[in-house]
């Protein structure tokens, strides 16, 4: 239920693994974990949202935030996502043409030309 | 008909107590189970644009969420913000979503409003009947 | 001080409601995990006794729950029933329990109280202060 | 969460196995299999609370009724309970003093003087 966020390093690429609930409740901190990943340095990130049950309006609000941030700062993120019910979300709100979606973190990693040139 | 009525501050984490509320009611309607999860996503966000709104204006009003099970699972979200902020929301097309210019606030009620829009296939968003404010009405029909 | 409000039909099925929406209040509220079955009995009970009122009464009123967490957790369980009937409540001696005359309703009564009387410690039964009812009022201490 | 019921016999003894929320709301259900056993000839009665995750006082009301109903019957009721927060329940009440309570079925059945000399 609660929110869980974990950080880990895969190459040039950090990942956030987040699971629990991301609603108008906790997305907040998740906000403010992607603002301290990209402010020390991350350049390349990718969430896996694999463990998450919920996530709302306010949780893609604050994923869209992180993707222009790196956007502008020159940097790559993606999401990683096979849950079914939550790609409906993406789908539905039309966020999957803008966030790269990818079934597993090899798959995120191993996709992102500035990763894998690294 | 029986009725389950909740209000709450206009918190953040009421908006959790809300979604919880919804779902144990709509399941003991008898909703069908594969249609919860839209019926937990779309109070939340019915709920999270009223408290949004609530705070936006500086309201400390509840927020008022009405479920009955009269042959079918209706509930009513109901605000106290002004109607102009209530009304005339519009899904964003995919190319203005990451625009920069779309500020962050912006962007997720868009959002919001696209997954009521998408999951509700009963959804009405109009004026209350009486005083100042907004409600969202969603209905889903209950049995197999 | 944030304030959720729960008003239900008085129908046995929503006390589960109230059970769940109380418990769930008050965890985000800091009541101590070990205090959270106390809180769940006790709203049950007084809900219990709301809704058996009601109908004794033939009153399709709802009953209401009102959780505020200021500094404590207060929780208020509201009857709109006459006040002889609310009021006065005792607990029964061991030896009168299991006696014969007395009826199932009276019985379930004195346990609901004994139970009520037993778990909370800062209980209050008391006509409500505009119409016709009886709250039952009790407090928890929040944090740890 | 929901009432489950389930009956098995050991010698002269109907041990009725409850589990989940036996509240104002299940409380009927459990009323009326308790006199549907009774009816239907069962004299030595166990209720195995063992699974049981809730009890209010109208659960309680309900095995009071069958305890009284055996009784006038000259059969016998008791009680399997060996969980503290029930336990607790049954001394607030005074019910400990009422009825017959035992940690395991086992217990339940050879108390029983009846149920032992059958
Ligand atoms: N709004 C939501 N956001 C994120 N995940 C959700 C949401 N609603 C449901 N889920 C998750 O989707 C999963 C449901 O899986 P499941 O019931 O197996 O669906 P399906 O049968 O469509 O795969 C669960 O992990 C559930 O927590
Ligand atoms: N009102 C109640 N009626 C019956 N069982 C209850 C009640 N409240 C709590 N319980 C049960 O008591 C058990 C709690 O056990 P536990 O948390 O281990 O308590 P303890 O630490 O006191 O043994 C759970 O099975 C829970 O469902």
């Amino acid at each position: 239920m609660e929110l869980s966020l974990a950080t880990r390093t895969v190459g040039e690429h950090t990942v956030l693994e987040v699971g629990g609930e991301v609603d108008v409740y906790t997305a907040p901190r998740l906000r403010e974990r992607l603002l301290e990943l990209i402010d020390g340095g991350a350049r390349h990130v990718v969430v896996d949202l694999g463990r998450v049950d919920f996530l709302d309006s306010t949780g893609l609000g604050v994923l869209v935030g992180a993707l222009k941030r790196l956007r502008t700062a020159g940097g790559s993120f993606a999401l990683v996502c096979d849950k079914e019910p939550l790609l409906k979300i993406f789908r539905i709100t039309a966020l999957d043409q803008v966030f790269p979606l990818h079934p597993t973190v090899d798959a995120a990693v191993g996709a992102d030309p500035t990763g894998a040139n690294a | 008909m029986a009725t389950v009525r909740l209000s709450f501050s206009p918190a953040p984490v009421h908006v959790r107590t809300a979604r919880l509320v919804g779902v144990a009611v709509a399941r003991r309607a008898g909703v069908r189970e594969d249609l919860l999860d839209e019926v937990r996503l779309a109070i939340g966000e019915a709920c999270t644009r009223a408290v949004a709104l609530h705070r936006q204006y500086g309201l400390a009003d509840p927020v008022l969420v009405e479920m009955s099970d009269g042959g079918s699972y209706a509930v009513r979200v109901v605000d106290r913000a002004p109607i102009e902020a209530g009304i005339g929301l519009t899904a964003l097309p995919p190319d203005e979503l990451a625009n920069e210019s779309l500020t962050d606030e912006a962007l997720t009620t868009g959002v919001g409003f696209a997954l009521l829009a998408g999951f509700v296939e009963d959804l009405q968003v109009r004026p209350v009947d009486e005083g100042i404010g907004t409600e969202v009405r969603m209905v889903w029909p209950v049995g197999r």
